[in-house]
């Protein structure tokens, strides 16, 4: 079949087996509804098979159909292999769905036919906007007020966490204040040390407050509040109440 | 406001508007007792053999160039791509079947729908998700969009052909028919 | 091409272009002896009293809504703008720890008040000088005005929720230390 034949070599141009089976349909140039079905499978058929003896593989779908048609043709061409209805039955599908994709293609072809915008015809190239954004006005909620709020305290709090703590450390006037309350109530000499706070950290903070007191000691001293004493370089400090000033010896 | 007047106003929405105006944005901008279809017959009149003409489109109005000056306004508008013969079948059937499912289209075309098609209908906005079909794999559903009404000048889904209209003759030129019952091989 | 026939093709030209159109885009567009500036008088003949207008800007003719009805198709589209973040927290803690001096407002906040938070509040009528606090320098005192109490819709200051309510605990709670190798949130 010379037609057939030459279809061989455009199967690719076909969309899948219906593209063709379509073409092949139009070919017989009838009323798609009265087809002879019988004739477009053996057509289809022999496409397929001289596509066969070109190329060897042939995409599954193609393959599919062509099963398909071949099991139709046997049961149109010898009802007697049983269900002859479902041949038929089988037969009128393929005509409604090969009028189905006719009518795409009418349809596609009418809608290519109409004057489509941006080819045949166009629209306004400067379309005019008149609408206004108005952005003086303010949009304030009382929910975004307080959760500003409260990230702003969080946040300078969570800064003071940070902060390292200052060292609280034994100054000259709280010495001078608790020699003044401690002095009066010791019968004699007393070393300084007996006059520093009880819960003092060794090392800085000891240190620091045993020279507040001893500032504090010599100031006292010098208002002749009371006495300090030293028997030897680096040795204890004495004090004991009343005037009088032996620092040194 | 006098007609004219109506007609002036209606006139300077459309020709400003990107898209098509409706009938109801027209009716809310016109004085409420002003026969909206009276001032659009009006207007149309007016641009009646012009070089810009007022259509009905996508359920409104919009003025556009006459088809016969196209030629010389391609060479200074810039075109898009026209759609390939894949893609204006796979809007027809969208177009005719909506809400239809991927598997639907490829079914009815007998071949697998390429991405390149569907990206390409969706880019131009010719098409749109319309929901899912409630059945098992809950498949999308597609649609047209207004900008499908616009672009083929369409008012209405309504005015596209029937389908017993477009079996009569699918192929331009007419065959003769030949006899019932007579099929030729 | 007859005069008429040359007035519809600049009329669709001018139309259909996205920039104004030259005198020279439409010579080359026209028939040769066409004599582009009469065709132009022509149609803007045509369009004279109508709501839309043939002018001439920028070097080339475009169509304009005429002007006494753009005020009509104005339509103005309130967007409400927000505060920055930083001056929320600027005026919260205003409200809150009225009257308050600038310094008092960086320590609460924990950070650096620009001068723009400031003016930012002021021009929007937020916050007003309430006179100056007796100590070194003499710093301005600041609180918020009755258009703040308009603008949250409150009747007066104690309306505010207090502190104690919102402060449950104004250092928040501590940040917890991620686990080694785990992200931060």
């Amino acid at each position: 079949m010379v037609e057939a034949e030459s279809l061989v070599l455009q199967l690719e141009g076909f969309e899948g087996p219906l593209d063709l089976l379509l073409e092949l349909a139009r070919a017989q140039k009838v009323d798609l509804a009265k087809i002879s079905i019988l004739a477009l499978v053996e057509q289809f058929l022999s496409v397929i098979e001289g596509a066969r003896r070109v190329r060897l593989e042939l995409a599954a779908d193609w393959l599919v159909m062509a099963a398909w048609l071949t099991w139709l043709k046997s049961r149109l061409l010898v009802p007697a292999l049983g269900e002859p209805e479902d041949a038929e039955a089988a037969a009128e599908t393929l005509a409604a769905r090969l009028q189905d994709l006719q009518a795409v293609r009418a349809a596609a072809a009418w809608m290519a036919q109409r004057p489509q915008l941006g080819w045949e015809v166009f629209g306004r190239g400067q379309p005019e906007d008149f609408t206004e954004t108005d952005r003086s006005r303010l949009r304030l909620e009382m929910s975004a007020l307080l959760s500003a709020y409260l990230a702003a305290r969080r946040r300078a709090g969570a800064k003071l966490q940070y902060r390292p703590q200052p060292m609280a450390y034994h100054s000259v006037q709280n010495a001078l204040e608790r020699l003044a309350r401690l002095v009066g109530s010791l019968p004699d000499w007393s070393a300084l040390e007996a006059f520093l706070p009880e819960d003092l950290e060794d090392g800085l903070p000891r240190r620091a407050a045993l020279s507040a007191t001893l500032v504090a000691g010599l100031e006292m001293a010098r208002g002749g509040i009371l006495h300090l004493r030293q028997e030897r370089e680096f040795g204890p400090i004495l004090v004991r109440n009343g005037p009088g000033d032996e620092v040194g010896g | 406001m006098s007609e004219q007047d109506a007609v002036r106003l209606a006139e300077a929405v459309v020709f400003a508007a990107t898209q098509p105006v409706s009938a109801r944005a027209l009716a809310n901008l016109l004085p409420e007792d002003t026969d909206v279809e009276a001032v659009m017959a009006e207007l149309g009149a007016q641009y009646a053999g012009r070089g810009v003409g007022l259509v009905q489109v996508g359920g409104g109005w919009q003025f556009r160039t006459a088809p016969d000056i196209a030629p010389v306004l391609r060479k200074v508008v810039e075109l898009p791509r026209r759609l390939p013969r894949v893609a204006m079948e796979t809007l027809a059937i969208v177009a005719y079947h909506q809400p239809v499912t991927r598997g639907e289209i490829e079914e009815i075309r007998g071949a697998a729908l390429s991405q390149t098609t569907l990206d390409l209908l969706l880019e131009n906005g010719l098409v749109t998700p319309k929901g899912r079909r409630e059945s098992p794999g809950r498949p999308t559903l597609w649609g047209t969009t207004p900008a499908f009404l616009a672009q083929f000048g369409l008012n209405d889904l309504r005015d596209l052909p029937r389908r017993e209209e477009l079996l009569i003759d699918p192929t331009g030129p007419p065959r003769p028919t030949p006899a019932p019952g007579e099929p030729e091989a």
